[in-house]
């Protein structure tokens, strides 16, 4: 067990997965960095240095593309179809436009669309997320898409303990899983244990127990949860936190049992709040703990723009402690803090 | 060429075998042909009859762990590759014995055992599939190759250039074929990629490139070999496009008033693939008329022969509708 | 007036908007048909044919492309930007994965990002949904992607009268329009005026009024909840049905309205389950008339799979109107028939 | 190529506009590496010091009706097309009345009233918009032309591909320029795409597509004239390719350990556009040393207003997080 960071967690996860299996395979743009270049290899470990260093260990099972989203994501599918498991990295997940029918149409229906005779074992390593004030094209969340398409599993972790389980998991698999790092996250730290560990996907986790009102939030948004939850505390609303953690499967069971006992939900979602993660919430909580509920929903979402690019506008696009208090506040009936 | 170059490396069996797959698409297309007509057949059915030479010039040279990844014109390809054509027929009946049980149909024909990556549905689906069995050869240290088949129009698609590229760069085990039939859907190569050699293209990805008469299995079965071989010696990645006709429609269904009058007709008569190699194996003396004509009879009844199983199979009972894919809720 | 197809409708309003506005211009693959070839041009007129003629009377103002979604529909942004106003078919909306970025990080963000100084007038015309066996990659509905995206309105018509209204509607207007098209409805008649009007973007239609529980029903699905609703009223359940007509923006206020007064609610939406409109609709309710719901919102959508190929098991795969009788029951407590 | 061809073309005044756009664009991007190095810029920041001749020579024939389409590296096209540099810089801080109202910042620097689509923070998003811009002035029977900006990395994207065949079938007024600087970030060309001259990608589409070298400007005016003459003559369309180099990291805060050692330096030293044009317009006599140094003298009194101004310039207020897209709820 040692404190480490998220980024180094996934890098760890990585190693050993590679360490232990040799089909596993990690691929994309500068993930060495410095292929073909005078200089030294391994000059980025992608870019924001996730996985740097596995070139020095694994040279034969770490490698650099060109910038060429549709084949090397294809690629994946096809040698996930062939012996390998690949992790091939989406670098920003703004990116997917250029590659979204490898992924969805591809490597998410060969099982089916084949009568279950293809085995896909592939993961598609993201990041998401703003606050790096990144703009419009680097810093959207879009998981919403990917955990609309049957066939795909969708992960995103909130903790560096979580990143390493589930990046072990998610490379066993044996269905495509996308992965969403957050870019904001990479260097938050956590105790995490030295040797390999799974996290079974599928299963959400109670970050925080509490009888009045169940938070759901995702990704970074369970530490913003985590704030409100502190604050709200001081004035006596005990939140309970769940944390997902995987979007597909959805651990319904664990989201119901919870609202089953508060009565109330409030959904925390970074993504854009159509079509999203937050209304598939918000929708199966109304429909299947109607009989419990003691208030209406709500969702705390980005607004329904893209993400800006000015630091103090895009400060105001992300949920934030406050504004998840507020709509905590909001289901107990004690109106909306001025 | 001389008059049977290529087949000098071939044995009678396999003469006789490349004569049978190629009967055997002909008479799967031609049946299809006939029944689609008759309404019982569900979907969009796209025809490779005419094709059949490149199917089989490209296949004879493949182990069953070779791989291809074909097209939505896929029948040939699969049955080359040594998929069951019964199993195929009952597929696209939509039965549940079917080679994908149903789920898949005649644009979605797969069979990962015999290294067939599937039919797709997406025009350009198919050659990032084949980069990635690329790269399970090579790091795997195998000597497997992989094939992918794209048209005239499918070149024009963006992840076709990415894949050459990428199995360029990452020297890969790859032959991308282009089944250039001079149309895609009702619009013109000569429109759509000014008419150009497809295969110049290749010139753009530090690969070999050529142009072969996809109506003369030798031609295909010469051209094939050597880019196989390069692409299992570590040679990297080849493009080979292949001068073709389609004899029916676009899809079964399809009016084809874009296609000069007797275009089809001619084709038949003076390029055949079917007749081709039967005029060239007879005349060199490699085999018998009487040997040909049995395979024909013997193919013809196996076609019906599925195609009567295929009616009368069983549909899909209502729980495989969600089987095959994990449930999220 | 006449009664004319869906399909015919849609040609109709193309035609009278290239007629009124030489700046609207119509291309996609095939939608001339014949470019190139030996034989007639107009020979397709799109692959269902719903271009057909277009191209004898506006000659310059229709064309074929090759098999290049990005390209072209990057170049409807572009030419959008620069003076046109482009209707571009995607001809299965499934085909949506090889040139998603143009649509999703280009066209719908173009007036975010800078500032407001662009105009991107566009309509991506697209068939889609299950129904005529077309199997896994030609018969989703995925307009639940696009709804997500902030700056693409999505336009979903049910009628023949609707067709036309709103497709005059999306080319006048100057956000992008993502044109949903069900290859079902093609065949379906309706009284269509024969001049140009135009049906504005975000209001929804009440297709039946009944008083006891709302539907909600998006495209093919309003006749499927039609025919519950005739059903059901023989058993004295007077349903009401509202046809959002698009999605984005969506007219919530009608069907906020509509549950005020019924006090239940079921969508009824071709899509995949999870972050569908389907969820969106209800977890809004859920959120907004949550003092008025006497029963849990109920969801009729597509299983989470992707579509079959198999007739016996597409037409499982589609929501129906027994499908939509039995939810409608549920929420007024009567049980599922079985 | 004589010592100064293409000049001959050249009045005075054009000359120092030229050499006013790159020293602007120099000045501009190096003012913005010691900035960035405060901490005070927000974001990516991608440098575009090394190929200001590129843009300069060929915006250099692009009218305010003409369109361009960027990349992430757009500082250099946006200023050379006449973007307010000022403006440009209030958006680079993210300020209220930046160009996009801070909405953009770096990457997404445009302004369609000076006919530029926008810097673009996807790899190969900008040659499918230039299609549409030739499809409309083809359409609407102008004599615009569009020209698209790429890099060696992003000239894999299927997206160029695809618009460089689209152009040509649709015989576009288009000009596709690759920007070879030999990396996509720590990546080498010579790995990428193998080093192959991109260029020789056009005979694959039928167009002309040439190599010129990018650090001078008389070179690419050139070739820039002659594609951009035939494109507004109905000629259609052209790639070329601009062999050129970076002087600064990928992004601010790059280390660049991938690159040679004086790799940087030895470019300033024999290669730099600036020194390069300088030379040759002072040796041929056309301008005087003087009147080069007092551009450079109000170039830089001029960004030392930009930054000034920028930084002391008010933030966005909150209403605008919502404005500019319609809000659906
Ligand atoms: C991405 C995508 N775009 C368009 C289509 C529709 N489509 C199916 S086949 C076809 C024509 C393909 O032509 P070509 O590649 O020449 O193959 P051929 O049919 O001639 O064998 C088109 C446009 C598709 N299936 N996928
Ligand atoms: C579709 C997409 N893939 C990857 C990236 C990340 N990225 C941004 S710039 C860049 C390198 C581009 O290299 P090149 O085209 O040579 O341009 P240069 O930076 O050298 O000017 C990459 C990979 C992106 N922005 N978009
Ligand atoms: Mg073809
Ligand atoms: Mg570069």
């Amino acid at each position: 067990m040692a404190r480490i960071t998220y980024m180094q967690a996934i890098n760890d996860a990585l190693a050993q997965e590679m360490e232990r299996d040799e089909t596993v395979v990690v691929f994309g743009e500068d993930n060495v960095g410095g292929t073909g270049s005078p200089g030294e290899m391994d000059a980025w470990g992608g870019v924001m240095g996730v996985t740097k260093g596995l070139y020095g260990k694994f040279p034969n099972q770490i490698f650099d593309t060109p910038i060429s989203e549709s084949a090397f994501i294809g690629a994946a599918a096809g040698a996930a179809c062939s012996g390998l498991r690949p992790v091939a990295e989406l670098m920003f997940v703004d990116f997917m436009g250029v590659c979204f029918d490898q992924i969805f149409n591809q490597a998410a229906k060969f099982k089916y669309m084949f009568g279950g005779k293809a085995k896909t074992p592939m993961v598609i390593r993201t990041m998401y997320g703003a606050g790096i004030r990144a703009a419009s094209q680097h810093s959207q969340a879009l998981y919403p898409l990917f955990t609309h398409i049957p066939g795909l599993k969708v992960v995103v972790p909130s903790t560096p303990y979580d990143a390493k389980g589930l990046m072990i998991a998610s490379i066993r698999d044996d269905d495509p899983v996308i992965f969403f790092e957050n870019k904001v996250l990479y260097a938050v730290e956590g105790e995490v244990p030295d040797e390999a560990y799974a996290i079974p996907l599928g299963e959400a986790e109670i970050v925080r127990e509490g009888d009045d009102v169940t938070i759901v939030a995702i990704g970074r948004m369970v530490s913003m949860a985590e704030q409100a939850a502190a604050d709200l505390s001081s004035d006596g609303i005990e939140v309970e936190i769940v944390d997902p953690r995987t979007l597909s499967p959805l651990d319904t069971d664990t989201i119901y049992e919870s609202v089953e006992n508060t009565g109330r939900l409030v959904v925390v979602d970074e993504a854009n709040p159509r079509c999203s993660m937050a209304s598939d919430i918000a929708s199966l909580v109304a429909q299947n703990c109607f009989e419990h509920l003691k208030a209406a929903p709500q969702m705390v979402t980005a607004p329904h723009a893209p993400p800006p690019f000015s630091p103090s506008l895009e400060d105001l696009y992300v949920p934030d402690p406050e504004k998840v208090a507020d709509a905590v506040r909001k289901t107990v009936g004690q109106g909306v803090a001025s | 060429m001389t008059e049977v170059a290529g087949a000098k490396e071939l044995s009678k069996e396999e003469l006789l075998d490349a004569y049978r797959t190629m009967r055997t698409i002909r008479d799967f297309e031609e049946r299809l042909h006939e029944e689609f007509a008759t309404g019982e057949i569900p979907g969009f059915v796209h025809l490779y009859a005419g094709e059949e030479a490149i199917a089989a010039g490209f296949m004879a040279h493949l182990d069953e762990d070779d791989y291809i990844a074909s097209t939505h014109r896929g029948h040939g390809h699969a049955i080359a590759k040594g998929c069951d054509p019964k199993a195929m027929m009952f597929e696209i009946y939509g039965k549940q014995d079917g080679l994908c049980h149903g789920k898949g149909g005649s644009m979605h024909i797969a069979d990962l055992d015999k290294g067939m990556l599937g039919a797709n549905g997406i025009v350009g689906g198919g050659p990032p599939l084949v980069c990635g069995v690329g790269l399970s050869a090579r790091t795997r240290g195998t000597n497997q190759v992989a094939v992918s088949f794209t048209g005239d129009g499918g070149a024009n698609q963006g992840t076709v250039f990415e894949s050459l590229n990428l199995a360029s760069a990452w020297d890969l085990p790859c032959i991308f074929v282009i089944e250039n039939n001079g149309y895609a859907e009702a619009t013109a190569q000569a429109f759509s990629s000014k008419g150009i050699d497809i295969a110049k293209r290749a010139d753009g990805f530090s690969m070999p490139g050529v142009v072969v008469d996809g109506h003369d299995f030798f031609a295909v079965y010469e051209a094939a070999g050597e880019a196989i071989r390069r692409a299992r010696e570590g040679g990297g990645p080849s493009m080979i496009e292949c001068k073709v006709n389609r004899y029916f429609g676009h899809f079964e269904g399809d009016a084809q008033t874009y296609r000069a009058a007797n275009e089809v007709e001619e084709v038949r008569k003076e390029k055949d693939c079917l007749m081709l190699f039967r005029r060239r194996v007879t005349s060199a003396g490699l085999v018998k008329e009487s040997e040909l004509d049995q395979i024909d009879e013997e193919v013809k009844n196996y076609i019906d022969e599925c195609v009567r199983e295929a009616k009368a199979a069983p549909e899909p009972t209502p729980e495989h509708l969600v089987t095959d894919v994990y449930a999220s809720y």
